[in-house]
């Protein structure tokens, strides 16, 4: 598993405080609407991110506006990282007509394909194709657009994701694969779910394909901001696709209402030790990147962001019930 | 073969009759198994298998990798060679991951293969509507499946049913595709406590009418009964058929009652274009067509995804007042 | 905005017409390409797409590796980024493959995203019923996408449909089902010339006739023109309608034939439970109800898969013969 | 890619002699049945197995009468290999009531499940999940059955392929896959089906799954025996699944009728010179294993097993319209 020492960094000062700034506020935002969450304020299922915001985060920052990206059921985060309103997220989890989905989505479905953003996604492994197709819009446009497709270890079961990688390979194809190894998939660890010979490097599922692999330390914002640079270049400049394994920890549950029950004792208070919203505050303040007090006034500026994001969802209205008949093809509604 | 007589009853809701049932017939018989997605442990989606992990072991009870083409597809082969597999499928929407399985290969084996062999496979899965899970959570499939020939569909929506319905499903020898229902699992009502089997492709007819025939599934047939039970004060007398099964169809049974009304109505949560509403609103009105006094009414969904956002779903998925209203029309 | 009309027409077949009208559109906009197992080299299963990889390239004639879920996945991408992919599924059978990209990701991207989404993908397969060949590739599975809201569905029958329904499936923003016919490839009739687009969402009535409507599609669309000769020289007049568009379902057209008949049969090759027939039967049965004379006959499947050997298709499937017994029960 | 040299062969004068005549069989079987195609006698469509015979012949004698098998739309040699009749196979082909299927298959699902052959599949990688039920069955009831699925290269791209082999490594299941690498996948070439990375050695694609990879000369039946051998032995033991890649040509078109323009100059005479049918024979007479005449006595006898096979196929009777109607449920027919 490789740190961040092991890539060519070239990260400033604004550039790592730009990568603290958006951890913070995926946390923010998560721990905020697990609150509401509980409060019944939002309707659904929710998939927390907290644990994992450096993946997202250290992945989006290696992106340029023209790459696509695919997403999970545990979206939040990519769609943060990718540049998305926190207001316009808000409202679409509160099912608001001012939702990026006008709240027909909500949690598992928020998409902005105008900002590359082609959608979280319910289904296991359903983005990656989608990614795939991106790619290979991006190849026959002749442009140097890469798609990245962010999944978890549990989607590399589904055969969407071989599919997907084997066309990839096939026709070298610029898409990135990053797997988000949190080590569960709902409730069942990785050895129930991957052969032995793929439970050390997931990546292992990449190699048929040809992808370059990687494994990073997905705790890491600046390990994986490397490998994802590594992977995008390549895809990039016409080397094909990768696939990058980010090890990480989901803290919260499966999805909200989860008892937890089958983690393993200690296991989570060890994994709280990489939290990178612990350490990597940490390492910016001790290394002299950031004061103390700069990162307490990023963290109040976040509060009040998500604050009001919550407002402004709150206050939306729900959309109209006519709406529910429109928006199913271009000249709008569904009735036949 | 009618369904069992059965004296005895006792209270239970759904998810607990299912739990029970499933552990009787593994109890009763040792090729009976279980896999998916979390069905150890969690219990699969609903923890409706909650404890038959510790009963029967993790080697009867097997989660699976997320893999709906591998859990389906293996289910058929184990059934082919002696074994009688019970897999679950979370959302009914993962379906479709397995959908060469169903349509090309369990729906059609046996008779590609000229009738002789028995295909004892269970899939269990459940329809959701109303939850607010979005278009690729929330969806009713039952009448995507019966559309292939070779594929048994039920669709269970009392406690008495579970049980028949379950038993008759693990212990026949065809592929049977058994719908729950989110919103049905915690419905309680009166269960035969003694061995309790409803032939597959039966209908029944839950509460006798002669006004108005309302043929319902699952969540709209609890609606439904609310609504007779409303429309009774207003002097209007229901009557109320479940289908159950929705492939093989019992029309004889939905026939005969339309018959008898002249008037119908057809809730169900499927499509009002292509879904089951569709079918059986044919079936009344080819073989019941002179005894009719107005066209048969389909409630159902507008042939929409079903929205995320609780306006927008309730306004898509049918409710009491809708068949209420539905049915004020007719009479 | 209906049919365009043009004047000038010539003789083609089917086949040629597929492959004219895609290359017709892809001379038009450098963002339509092709992608399939063996599309180039062979030019598709059916040989239809012949000469169109020497025409435009290998990069906008793609084969790809057996893989559905990727063929439609990427395809689905690829639209969603500023290309109009039409991708060759063989075999409708095969649609299965790709069963979580057709119900998941294709139908609801859009509706799920709030509507602002533009998904100008096509998917051409093929019904194919009646070549001995057998129950997975013999299928007939317009009805099965039909049921799925968020794809338009469409199943060409003649020659100048062809052109217009592909070319307006190409041109659309929405995803297209084309599904075409093993048994019409080959149906040569008069195409126009020009520019010629038909409406997605309309049908067609193809001859007209006061006594008995027919509703036939594909293949049975010809045997239904056969039948209607037959019968004319009996004295019956029948009305034939193509409903083109499967979803949405023109049943403004279909009805107020029924409404002038009185009569009709709807012939199709799905299966007669839970098929286009059914829900076709219904619409007529509700909207029509005060004008029929007698129920709405339905000709299709006896719910099997189809087997192979002939003796059992030429059972299992429609035919002319079929239609005219069913028309007469009418008369 | 391994030759007969590489494995511990246990094979006797009679095994080599079974091995050869079990080839021979599907050789004039296939012949046959070609011409019969081409006279119209067959409807339907004709996938013809000749080239591929050592493949059938090599992994069909490594098995028990207990073991399971799935095959493709290529099935013919499996199911003659397997030992099923050759007259109940033909009246299949010819739609007969006698046929395996009743007439209900055709060529493309002649199966008998009582034999353990679990049905040819005319999906592509259609039996592999199949196959893979069939040893958890194994597994479960605790018998040493293993499960063999026999598959193209064109396979290897179908999510079906990946699930079933991802299933097996996580469950240790006696799985056997032998791909058979016949070039082609329909008419389309290996290079533009595969990645380069998997393209000289196709079980890479079970790597992943922690599968025992083997890729043999699929024209050489005792290399095929050997490879396969190891592979039951391996699922028998508890070893878990296998991969292996037997090397082979398909002599005929992808279906009867299909114009083969795609093959390149040379390559097929090149293939043709290790046509197991010329050089197996060859070998064991200069071996001294047979000789001419009991060679040619062979290939009288199963000319005339052949010639009365079709005789069989076409003087039984075809089904009655009536049939159509039944064999679909356990208690009969379709209708409802
Ligand atoms: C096709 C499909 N099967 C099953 C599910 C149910 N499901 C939702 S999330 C999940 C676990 C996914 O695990 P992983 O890919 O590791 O992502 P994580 O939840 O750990 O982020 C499952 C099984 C689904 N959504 N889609
Ligand atoms: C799911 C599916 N997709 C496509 C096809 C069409 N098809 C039939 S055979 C074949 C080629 C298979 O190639 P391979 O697996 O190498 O087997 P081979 O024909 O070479 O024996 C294809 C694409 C199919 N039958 N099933
Ligand atoms: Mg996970
Ligand atoms: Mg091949």
């Amino acid at each position: 598993m490789n740190s961040a020492s092991e890539y060519d960094l070239d990260l400033s000062d604004e550039d790592r405080i730009e990568l603290l700034r958006t951890m913070r506020r995926i946390r923010e935002f998560e721990s905020t609407v697990q609150n509401k969450f509980a409060d019944a304020e939002i309707p659904g299922f929710l998939h927390l991110y907290i644990g994992q915001e450096a993946i997202a985060a250290g992945v989006c920052h290696a992106l340029d506006e023209r790459d696509h990206l695919t997403s999970t059921h545990r979206g939040h985060g990519h769609c943060i990282a990718r540049g998305l309103a926190t207001d316009r997220m808000a409202a679409e989890l509160y099912g608001k007509e001012t939702g990026y989905c006008r709240g027909k989505g909500g949690s598992m479905h928020i998409a902005d394909v105008e900002a590359g953003m082609l959608g979280a996604n319910g289904i296991v492994a359903g983005g990656i194709p989608i990614a795939c197709g991106a790619a290979v819009s991006a190849q026959m446009r002749d442009s140097d657009e890469v798609a990245v497709s962010f999944f978890g270890d549990g989607a590399l079961s589904e055969g969407a994701f071989h599919e997907s990688f084997n066309l990839a390979g096939t026709w070298n194809l610029p898409l990135v694969g990053i797997i988000e190894n949190n080590q569960y998939g709902e409730m069942t660890g990785l050895d129930e779910q991957h052969p032995p010979a793929a439970l050390d490097d997931l990546t292992i599922y990449g190699e048929p394909y040809g992808a370059a692999r990687d494994r990073v330390d997905g705790m890491d914002v600046e390990a994986v901001y490397g490998a994802a640079k590594q992977a995008v270049e390549r895809g990039r400049t016409g080397g094909g696709p990768s696939l990058v394994e980010c090890v990480a920890y989901r803290f919260e549950g499966h999805h909200e209402g989860d008892s937890q029950f089958y983690r393993d004792e200690g296991e989570y208070d060890e994994w709280k030790q990489k939290d990178p919203l612990l350490t990597y505050p940490e390492k910016l303040i001790d290394e002299g990147v950031i004061t103390e007090e700069e990162y307490a006034e990023m963290e109040a500026g976040i509060e009040t962001e998500i604050e009001e994001a919550i407002e402004f969802a709150r206050e939306s209205d729900l959309p109209d019930p006519s709406e529910a008949y429109e928006g199913l093809y271009s000249e709008g509604g569904g009735h036949a | 073969m009618s369904a069992t007589t059965a004296t005895e009853t006792e209270e239970a809701a759904v998810r607990d009759v299912i739990n029970a049932t499933l552990a009787q017939e593994m109890e009763r018989d040792d090729s009976v198994y279980i896999q998916g997605i979390d069905v150890a442990g969690r219990g699969g989606t609903s923890n409706i298998l909650k404890g038959l992990d510790d009963r029967f072991g993790r080697d009867r009870v097997r989660n699976t990798p997320i893999s709906e083409e591998a859990m389906v597809g293996s289910g058929l082969g184990a059934a082919a060679t002696g074994m009688r597999p019970v897999v679950e499928v979370m959302y009914c929407g993962f379906l479709a991951e397995a959908g060469d399985e169903l349509l090309n290969q369990v729906a059609k084996m046996r008779y590609m293969f000229g009738g002789k062999l028995d295909l004892p496979l269970v899939i269990r899965t459940k329809n959701v509507m109303g939850a607010n899970a979005a278009a690729q959570h929330s969806q009713s499939l039952h009448h995507w499946m019966a559309a292939i020939p070779g594929l048994k569909v039920v669709c269970i929506s009392t406690p008495a049913d579970t049980k028949g319905l379950l038993t008759a499903a693990v212990r026949s020898d065809d592929p049977v595709l058994l719908f729950e229902h989110g919103g049905v699992y915690n419905k309680s009502g009166p269960v035969p406590t003694g061995d309790h089997v409803c032939e597959i492709g039966e209908a029944a007819v839950e509460r006798e009418g002669g006004d108005v025939t309302v043929v319902a599934t699952q969540q709209q047939l609890w609606n439904a009964f609310e609504a007779a039970d409303t429309l009774a004060e207003e002097g209007v007398s229901v009557e109320v058929v479940s289908p159950r099964t929705i492939s093989p169809l019992d029309t004889e049974t939905i026939v005969e009652s339309a018959r008898k009304t002249g008037r119908c109505v057809v809730v169900d949560e499927s499509p009002l274009s292509y879904g089951t509403q569709s079918h059986i609103a044919a079936e009344i009105s080819e073989q019941a067509f002179f005894s009719l006094d107005f066209p048969v009414q389909r409630v159902g969904v507008k042939n929409v995804p079903t929205p995320f956002s609780p306006s927008l779903e309730d306004e898509v998925v049918p409710d009491t007042d809708d068949i209420l209203e539905t049915v004020r029309t007719l009479v």
